[in-house]
């Protein structure tokens, strides 16, 4: 797409994009968000720079293959359920670790429910560039 | 407000179901995405609908404080949304490829697979 | 407990990943068979588990039913998952020479390992969005495996099939979502608990219908099969052959869960409409083998009629039908992703599956013909071998229960299956190849023959043993039946409390 | 840059101070952080360039706000009215704003100042493709646009050498 | 014809050749050994649970019946095997022949042994199987597979109902054991359920032993290779069925179907085949047509119930067997040293092959009835039954005669033409004496034939006796066997049986014109079977092509067709309507949204332009996010706005490649419309009836009050989406993800053309 | 805070509906391609707007995410569509439908 | 007071969403729409964010709502530029008064 506007635009709006999504896919346990519209919002970041700039730009930018991204996410995410078997506890039971917890919050939290939801979010995020570079890449 | 939407989920199905029975199998995925669309909102509008109460817990409280919307349709129905999301796209570029190979969007001339009987077949 | 549940649908996943990210080695394949083997085991276990406690539940993620989800097996389920881990091990093996490294590159490895997850958990899940999540995880990676080839035929029997299998999943999901509407609940045996309280009666068999339809497309009987015969006969044989296997059973599977568990409330219309269904599934399917001249397309047409066995049992509703049903299932599993397996091999050294193009092989492959002869006999029902005891048993159950003309069906469809089976056999085999041809398995490499053959043969014996050693199956299948016809220790196991 | 980040710390600081981040204190910190910096403004070698920058920006902003509702007017005027009295048409503007931002800010912002919309920008970046709504007088309206809010623009972003 | 033979050598197969001799060498032996015990008719009885949860065992009962088919098909096999190893020395494929003939022999034993109903169930389809391959052993040939096929499809047509019978008896007897079914004396005859076993057995007995109708079979089974046919249609396979009607006529005969179905149906069968026998030329066919004679005089036999049937049966089933296997062996020593079996061509042979024509002889006068061989005291023995019958006998008698006198003309041409008279054709290489393995058969079964003749009793006390005590209860119904019983009824039609008989051979040339005229008129059953075969192909093809026409169209609105019956039928049968809601409750905003989601997918389904039918499809996906919104589901909602927003970019990056949407004219289909139309309306009635039930929230109560205390969100959605109910959200992405990979195998995949 | 009064938000509901008829109406009407495009595009802005409003009438703030999202995505649909024009008609696949 | 102003707002920023999608109806051609749907769009939801922002008051909320203003006018002009010149080289004329 030669359009010099866009592609500047781009430049600002693509990195806003990913910023917001990781946003969406911190705060989304507590307040609207999460793997999947996290993984979708940053996805959209890139397909804007597939639009602007091409495919194979944005390739490069992103590095990785994108389907590797999806399975690693996906990896990731089972390996979030898997873990709980260490505690001895069911398939998928969220492991938390409260860090400096003082009596009226329970402070920092890091759990195997982020790690999962992060797996998601690199699923929807590589499977849907994936997609569309794909797609882009035939016309 | 349900019966609205019944009647409404009922046209959108009625619209999927023409545009499905096309011969223009893009007309199919068009069909496809108002079908989602509305099995979605039936899931939603099975599950009882609440109005401007979203079902999050305020900070401080431990559960709601008051009636919030339905939460567990609304889980439902985001993963309907998504799985529907890739089947659709994945059916999308089946169509896709399917005209770049077969060189038609027109069902009845697909018939590679199932080859129209020669006469001799004939009893 | 809940890791000996959670481990067979877990393993495939996790081989998925492992196999994609190696996939651009040779590492791919192995990991494939390997954890195939690991799930054979892990099916094993869960199998002495569920032989030694009847029915076994867990909760994932710790929340009690009916809150979260609930994997639960009992004795159906757990032969399922068995059978379902002995096809995949055998199919993976035989990729192993079927599969080439342009479509290991595209993934081939995690679309299959996903596919068998994807069914594990259907057999195993005991909540009905969850079921639905499973089935769209085999739909999505078949509809992968399908095309995968990009052949012209293929993609044109990739439209149908999943232009047609999308219906019934949207089906599926809306009934899911009226089903959550009358009852508030989505896990199966709570669901089964609450429907007979909800006062229309009536609208719970729509419901009903509409799930015997959502099913029936996957399990194809009759008028939903179409999809089957038009792509089954396209994609590469490892995958046809799980296809043939595994996908319908699940359709059938399903189709036995519900309508032994949930919705058992007006069994003389449901049931009455499933033996209609029945008898022209069996019909037509083997009608439409016999007009059939391609080795893959005549099995197809059969997976059709078999399945209407299988529908025969359940509509019947007795412990003997149930039964039959149960082993018929755990014995087509094994023939036909048998057959299928034959055929690619078939097609390897004489270059085709269209019967007027080959022969021969019965004078230079007499290994290949005994291959096939045993299941091939077996799905004609030739005692003794695997599939007599099944349709033994069916017919059994039709005349005990009176259905005279059910029972006259299912021996007349067995009797054209002879007749579709022999035509393979008489042109596959014993013609003389048109071109004149020898075509021998020493036309492969030692490692083809290893790959494609161990699986084969393993299979084959599967069909002679449980053909010459019924007992052990049918009591279980009795036992099975006795589960699913009274729930009661089914929806203990999962609700914790005598229903 | 450096600038902007002292007087964020600075303002940090103040609100620090009141214990407290309210919009008044870190408002008031910001506003009192950029009067110390402009009183210590030789302890920074004295180049006044930040604070000429922070003036323009902010007059930036407040014009193009006026310029957005002044003429919102205009077009909302054309609409109601049952007859187009407007005169519309594609005129070409010639660019003298370089740099990526600055191409940017200058398209949005005449974009988004109704009766003016940029189409599109020549490959070489010397000519901006407009669609003026009252082109009665091309010219007058090529030099509002540069003298108002090209001009602008490039004071707020772009270094005059 | 002799295309088996073709392959011949002198010296045999080695040990596989050798092995099947000694197998059934030593069974016969020990059938032999075990002759005393039974001889005062009692029985001997081995079992071992097969499959004990249905009934089903693997239990042998010796008894005189079973031992006596024993004995001939161990003693027969034995000779059949000696003969074949020559027969087909050096044969490529005599291994799969020798493993094929053992397998059938061990079945064919199980078949007589077997007591319980579902063991010999398997075994009759294990002789179906074994003399399927046996018969397609000339695979090559049209015709030897399609003589197979027959074989198999007309007996395993019977196999099927036999096994319904069978499964019938069972549960109208209460077991599957035939001794105990037996052993109830009349209670079967007595049961509502007899008619139906009756019939569903005798359709598997009359298949299998090639009864009228089912007759036509066999004949072309002779495709396989002589020792074969000498083995299956003299004392075998063809004889199961026979077997099976004498098993359970103890529990079965004495009513009044019994007797006029086997009586009528065995003589007509014996006269039509012996007339059809007649008309052949090739000695094998005629021997094959001869044996249905036989078949149907035992079925006529079989329908009585008096002593003198009952020893006749038992003789006739004796002698027939000894004389028939050693005539097919006869024939294939012909065959094998002339190339030909064409009785005109055949002529002269007395010379250069003595020992053949001396067996020939000797067998031929057992068959025609001449004393002192056993055929006459078969004869005499038939005739003398064939008076007992109670009602009609003159008519069976003459029938009788008739096919008696038949087969004595049948002697003559297969046993003195080939030797004795004036040769008429070339045969394909000179004739020489067969090979003596060739020659131990016929020779050995001829003594036997003229040793039994001449002393009747040893046959009698061995086997007669006990086979009539088994069919009977007792060996006193059993009648003694004589050579000379005095001038009576019988000794006169015998007389009259040579006269005729001679009378035909002299004419049999002319008659076989005229036959051949006949029954080229009449309805010919063979053709018949093609006409089958045909018929079910054409249907088979009709039908497919009606319901898997290959037009997806078509798939889909049968698919949306039958949602329809499955929803409208079943609110309608099962009376399921909602009540009419109120529609006016209903808010102007509200209505807003549903107008706005109505008008997009009207746009959609009413435009040909794909870009308008993009825009309207995101309106929807608008209008529901904004029902997402005003029903407090923001996260839904936004997800919903994403897709959409996905969705447009997809199609449009795909429309960039694809066609317009309407070839020809705008898009107009009111059949699809009305069927669409009517599953919209079903679908807002489930809604409707639906959505009259109060929700439970029973689930969602729990996940408010655990979300924060115990899982740590406030975003409950979230929280069911990663912890509740994180399984379900495991396998959607895995979803997306593997849809990410199909598609993008989709695209990548070149075609590997491996189609043509 | 004090609420605002219903009347006010419903008058606001209606107005943004208002505009959502007429871009959909335009939408339906084309005649251009772009003027489709117009159309969408202005019904997701007006999107926006509704958030606004559902934010303040259920008081909470969740809405706002939504119109978030949609002001920083939804133009992509735009772009998206705007480019299939261009190039559709720049490959001269059909003016003579889509454009007229 | 604040609720006022607030009200204020959105009825002026519903006023001007309505009168976005007028324009959108009556404009002549699709450039001229543009400029209605473009800036008087925009600007109605950014008078109706600023709505939000004055009844609650709480800086997350302020912050997001001037974020939303923020991206419109930032993706709004883009999206515009792309259908504007999409128009273009589709070859659309710009409409012009009949002078006579
Ligand atoms: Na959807
Ligand atoms: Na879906």
């Amino acid at each position: 797409m030669n359009s010099i506007i866009l592609r500047v635009g781009t430049q600002y709006l693509s990195g806003m994009l990913l910023l917001f999504s990781l946003y969406m896919l911190i705060r989304g346990h507590n307040e609207p968000g999460g793997g999947f519209i996290g993984g979708l919002i940053g996805s959209t970041g890139f397909v804007l720079y597939a639009i602007a700039c091409g495919t194979d730009e944005a390739r490069r930018a992103l590095r990785v293959m994108p389907q590797n991204i999806a399975m690693a996410g996906l990896g990731i995410a089972l390996l979030a359920g898997i873990a709980a078997a260490a505690f001895g506890d069911a398939l998928f039971t969220g492991q938390w670790l409260f860090i400096n917890p003082t009596e009226d919050s329970k402070g920092i939290p890091l759990s195997t429910v982020l790690v999962f939801d992060i797996g998601v979010y690199l699923v929807v995020f590589g499977s849907i560039i994936a997609l569309v570079f794909a797609m882009e890449e035939e016309i | 407000m349900e019966p609205l939407l019944a009647i409404t989920i009922g046209i959108l199905v009625a619209a999927a179901v023409y545009l499905m029975l096309a011969r223009n199998v893009l007309r199919f995925i068009f069909g496809l995405v108002l079908i989602s669309n509305a099995a979605n909102l039936t899931i939603f509008v099975a599950g009882g609908l609440t109005a401007g109460a979203p079902p999050l817990i305020p900070a401080g409280a431990e559960a709601p404080v008051d009636l919030v919307a339905n939460a567990l349709p609304q889980a439902l129905v985001l993963t309907a949304i998504v799985i529907g999301f890739g089947l659709f796209a994945f059916a999308l570029v089946l169509m896709f490829r399917a005209y770049t190979t077969l060189g038609t969007l027109y069902s009845d001339d697909m018939r590679v697979a199932e080859p129209r009987p020669e006469p001799k077949d004939a009893p | 407990m809940s890791w000996t549940l959670a481990t067979p649908l877990v393993l495939p996943f996790l081989v998925a990943v492992l196999a994609f990210l190696t996939r651009s080695g040779p590492a791919g394949r192995w990991v494939s068979v390997a954890g195939n083997a690991l799930l054979l085991v892990a099916s094993i276990v869960l199998m002495t588990r569920v032989l030694d406690h009847g029915v076994v539940a867990a909760q994932m993620g710790g929340w009690g039913a009916p809150f979260g989800i609930t994997l639960v097996a009992d004795y159906l389920s757990a032969v399922m998952v068995v059978i379902t881990a002995i096809t995949s091990l055998a199919v993976s093996v035989y990729a192993l020479t079927d599969v080439g490294g342009r479509k290991e590159h595209l993934g081939y490895h995690a679309l299959f390992n996903v596919l068998i997850g994807g069914v594990v958990g259907a057999f195993l899940t005991g909540d009905l969005f969850n079921l639905y999540v499973w089935f769209e995880v085999m739909l999505i990676s078949s509809f992968g495996l399908l095309v995968m080839g990009g052949t012209r035929a293929q993609i044109d029997g990739g439209v149908k099939y999943v232009t047609l299998n999308l219906i019934s999943t949207i089906l599926f999901l809306s009934g899911i979502g009226l089903i959550y509407g009358m009852t508030g609940t989505l896990n199966m045996a709570d669901i089964a608990r609450t429907l007979p309280q909800v006062e229309n009666q009536g609208l719970v068999s729509v419901i009903a219908m509409m799930f015997m339809v959502a099913f029936g497309v996957k399990a194809a009987v009759f008028p939903l099969f179409f999809w089957l015969p038009a792509a089954y006969h396209t994609p590469a044989f490892s995958v046809s052959a799980v296809f043939a296997g595994l996908l319908t059973k699940v359709g059938v599977y399903a189709l036995i869960r519900m309508f032994t568990l949930v919705f058992d409330g007006d069994v003389a219309f449901t049931h009455t409409v499933l033996l209609w269904v029945a008898a022209l599934t069996m019909v037509t399917g083997v009608l439409g083998a016999a007009a059939q001249s391609d080795m893959r397309k005549i099995l197809s047409f059969h997976i059709v009629s078999q399945i209407g066995y299988m529908i025969m049992g359940l509509a019947l509703m007795t412990p003997l039908a149930i039964a039959g049903a149960v082993f018929y299932l755990v014995h087509h599993i094994v023939v036909k992703a048998n057959l299928f397996l034959i055929a690619g091999v078939a097609e390897r050294i004489t270059g085709s599956t269209e019967l007027s193009r080959i022969g021969g092989m019965y004078k230079s492959a007499p290994l290949l013909a005994v291959l096939f002869f045993v299941p091939a006999f077996s799905l004609a029902g030739f005692p003794p071998l695997s599939g007599f005891w099944a349709k033994y048993v069916l017919v059994a159950a039709a005349i005990e229960d009176s259905g005279w003309i059910i029972a006259a069906v299912a021996l007349l469809v067995g009797l054209l299956t002879i007749f579709s089976m022999t035509k393979i056999w008489a042109e596959a085999f014993w013609k003389s190849h048109p071109e004149g041809t020898n075509p021998a398995l020493s036309l492969m490499t030692q490692s083809e023959r290893r790959h494609l053959l161990t699986p084969i043969a393993a299979l084959a014996t599967m069909t002679l043993v449980i053909g010459f050693y019924p007992e052990p199956f049918v009591t279980f299948a009795k036992d099975a039946a006795a589960q699913l016809l009274d729930p009661s220790a089914y929806m203990q196991a999962v609700l914790g409390v005598p229903s | 840059m450096n600038m902007a980040l002292s007087n964020l710390l600075l303002a940090a600081a103040w609100a620090i101070f009141f214990g407290a981040f309210t919009w008044l204190s870190v408002i008031s910190g910001l506003v009192i952080g950029f009067g110390v910096l402009w009183l210590l403004q030789p302890l920074h070698g004295g180049n006044a360039r930040y604070f000429r920058r922070v003036v323009y920006w902010l007059k930036l902003i407040v014009l193009f706000l006026w310029e957005l509702l002044v003429s919102s007017a205009q077009v909302l005027w054309d609409i109601v009215t049952p007859d187009h009295r407007s005169n519309p048409a594609i005129i070409d503007m010639p660019l003298d704003v370089k740099t990526d931002a600055g191409i940017l800010l200058v398209t949005n912002l005449i974009s988004l100042t109704p009766g003016t919309l940029s189409v599109d920008v020549s490959p070489d970046r010397k000519t901006l493709q407009l669609h003026v709504m009252f082109a009665d007088d091309p010219d007058a309206v090529i030099r509002d646009l540069k003298g108002g809010m090209e001009r602008w623009v490039i004071d707020a972003v772009e270094d005059v050498a | 014809m002799g295309n088996d033979a073709a392959h011949a050598s002198a010296r045999g197969n080695g040990i596989i050749g050798v092995v099947p001799v000694i197998i059934a060498l030593s069974l016969f032996a020990w059938f032999l050994s075990l002759t005393p015990q039974l001889s005062d008719g009692g029985t001997v009885r081995w079992v071992w649970q097969w499959v004990p949860s249905l009934g089903i065992s693997m239990s042998f009962l010796l008894d005189g019946l079973s031992l006596t088919f024993a004995l001939l098909i161990t003693g027969i096999g034995t000779c059949v095997f000696l003969y074949s190893n020559t027969y087909l020395a050096g044969h490529p494929q005599f291994n799969r022949f020798a493993l094929f003939l053992t397998a059938f022999m061990l079945a064919m034993l199980g078949l007589v042994l077997a007591d319980n109903m579902i063991g010999l169930f398997v075994f009759w389809e294990l002789t179906t199987i074994t003399s399927y391959l046996l018969i397609g052993f000339g695979h090559t040939t049209e015709n030897g597979r399609r003589s197979a096929l027959q074989a198999l499809f007309v007996t395993g047509a019977g196999a099927l109902a036999l096994l319904a019978g069978f499964i019938l008896m069972g549960f109208s007897m209460g077991t599957f054991e035939l001794s105990e079914i037996l052993a109830q004396g009349d209670a079967l005859t007595k049961h509502a359920m007899y008619l139906p076993i009756l019939i569903l057995v005798l359709a598997g007995s009359f298949t299998k032993s090639a009864q009228f109708p089912f007759h036509f079979w066999l004949p072309n089974a002779m495709a396989a290779p002589t020792p074969v046919s000498a083995f299956l249609h003299s004392a075998t396979m063809v004889k199961a069925g026979v077997y099976l009607m004498a098993r359970l006529h103890p529990a079965m005969s004495g009513t009044d179907v019994w007797f006029w179905t086997l009586t009528v149906a065995g003589a007509f069968t014996a006269v039509f085949a012996s007339i059809l026998a007649l008309r052949q030329t090739d000695l094998k066919q005629a021997l094959a047509y001869t044996t249905l004679m036989a078949l149907g005089t035992l079925t006529l036999f079989l329908g009585q119930s008096s002593g003198y049937a009952m020893t006749a049966f038992a003789t006739f089933l004796v002698v027939h067997s000894l004389y028939k296997a050693a005539l097919f062996l006869v024939v294939g020593c012909i065959d094998y040293s002339t190339g030909t079996r064409d009785a005109d061509t055949l002529g002269q042979l007395g010379r250069v092959m003595p020992v053949t024509a001396l067996a020939a002889g000797l067998v031929a006068l057992s068959m025609a009835g001449f004393p002192p061989f056993l055929g006459f005291i078969g004869k005499e023995l038939k005739y003398a039954g064939i008076l007992a019958i109670g009602s009609e006998p003159l008519l069976f008698a003459s029938a009788l005669l008739l096919a008696n006198a038949l087969m004595f003309a049948i002697a003559g041409i297969v046993a003195l033409r080939p030797f004795w008279l004036t040769q008429e054709g070339e045969y394909a290489r000179a004739p020489k004496e067969a090979p003596w393995p060739m020659l131990v058969g016929p020779v050995l079964l001829a003594v036997l034939g003229t040793l039994f003749g001449v002393n009747p009793d040893l046959l009698q006390t061995t086997l007669i006796d006990p086979t009539v005590a088994s069919l009977l209860g007792s060996i006193e119904d059993a009648k003694e066997l004589k050579l000379w019983a005095g001038v009576n009824m019988p000794l006169i039609l015998s007389i009259a049986t040579v006269a005729l008989g001679t009378v035909l051979y002299i004419l049999h040339r002319g008659l076989r014109a005229r036959l051949i005229a006949i029954t080229t008129a009449a309805p010919n059953f063979d053709r018949g079977w093609d006409a089958f075969l045909n018929g079910l192909k054409g249907f088979a093809a009709w039908q497919t092509r009606v319901i898997q026409p290959g037009v997806l169209r078509i798939y889909i609105f049968a698919t949306f067709a039958t949602v329809l019956v499955a929803i409208a039928g079943t609110m309608a049968l099962r009376n399921a309507w909602p009540a009419m809601p109120d529609l006016l409750a209903v808010e102007w905003q509200e209505l807003g949204l549903a107008l706005l989601i109505i008008a997009g997918a009207v746009l959609t389904v009413i435009t040909s332009s794909r870009i308008t039918a993009m825009a309207a499809l995101g309106v929807v996906g608008i209008g529901v996010a904004l029902i997402f919104i005003v029903y407090s589901a923001p996260d839904v909602a936004i997800t919903q706005l994403l897709v959409e927003t996905l969705v447009v970019v997809l199609v449009a990056v795909a429309m960039l490649r694809l066609p317009l949407l309407d070839r020809e004219g705008r898009d107009h289909r009111p059949l699809d419309a009305v069927l669409a139309g009517a599953i919209g309306l079903s679908v807002t009635a489930v809604l409707l009836a639906v959505i009259e039930t109060p929700i439970d929230r029973r689930l969602t109560d729990y996940f408010e009050v655990t979300s924060w205390p115990e899982a740590f969100g406030r975003n409950i959605v979230n929280v069911i989406l990663v912890d509740f109910r994180a399984l379900d959200t495991f396998g959607e992405i895995a979803v997306v993800v593997i849809a990410a990979l199909s598609a993008y195998a989709l695209l990548r995949m070149t075609d590997l053309g491996r189609d043509k | 805070m004090t609420e605002l009064p219903e009347t006010i938000l419903m008058i606001g509901v209606a107005l943004v509906l208002g505009a959502v008829a007429m871009a959909l109406l335009r939408l339906t009407l084309g005649p251009t391609v772009p003027d489709r495009v117009v159309a969408l595009d202005k019904m997701t802005v007006s999107i926006v707007a509704f958030c606004g409003l559902a934010t303040i009438w259920s008081g909470d703030a969740a809405f706002l995410d939504v119109a978030l999202v949609l002001a920083l995505v939804g133009f992509l649909a735009t772009v998206a569509l705007a480019r299939f024009t261009e190039r559709a008609v720049s490959r001269d696949a059909e003016r003579e439908e889509d454009t007229q | 007071m604040s609720v006022l102003i607030a009200a204020a707002l959105i009825i002026l920023g519903s006023l001007l969403t309505l009168a976005a999608g007028v324009g959108i109806l009556r404009l002549p051609d699709v450039f001229t729409r543009m400029h209605a749907a473009t800036k008087v769009g925009t600007l109605g939801s950014g008078l109706i964010m600023a709505g939000v922002a004055v009844q609650f008051g709480e800086p997350a909320i302020v912050l997001r709502c001037v974020l939303i203003v923020f991206f419109l006018l930032l993706t709004a002009p883009i999206g515009a530029h792309m259908i504007g010149r999409a128009a273009l080289r589709i070859g659309i004329e710009p409409w012009t008064p009949k002078k006579d």
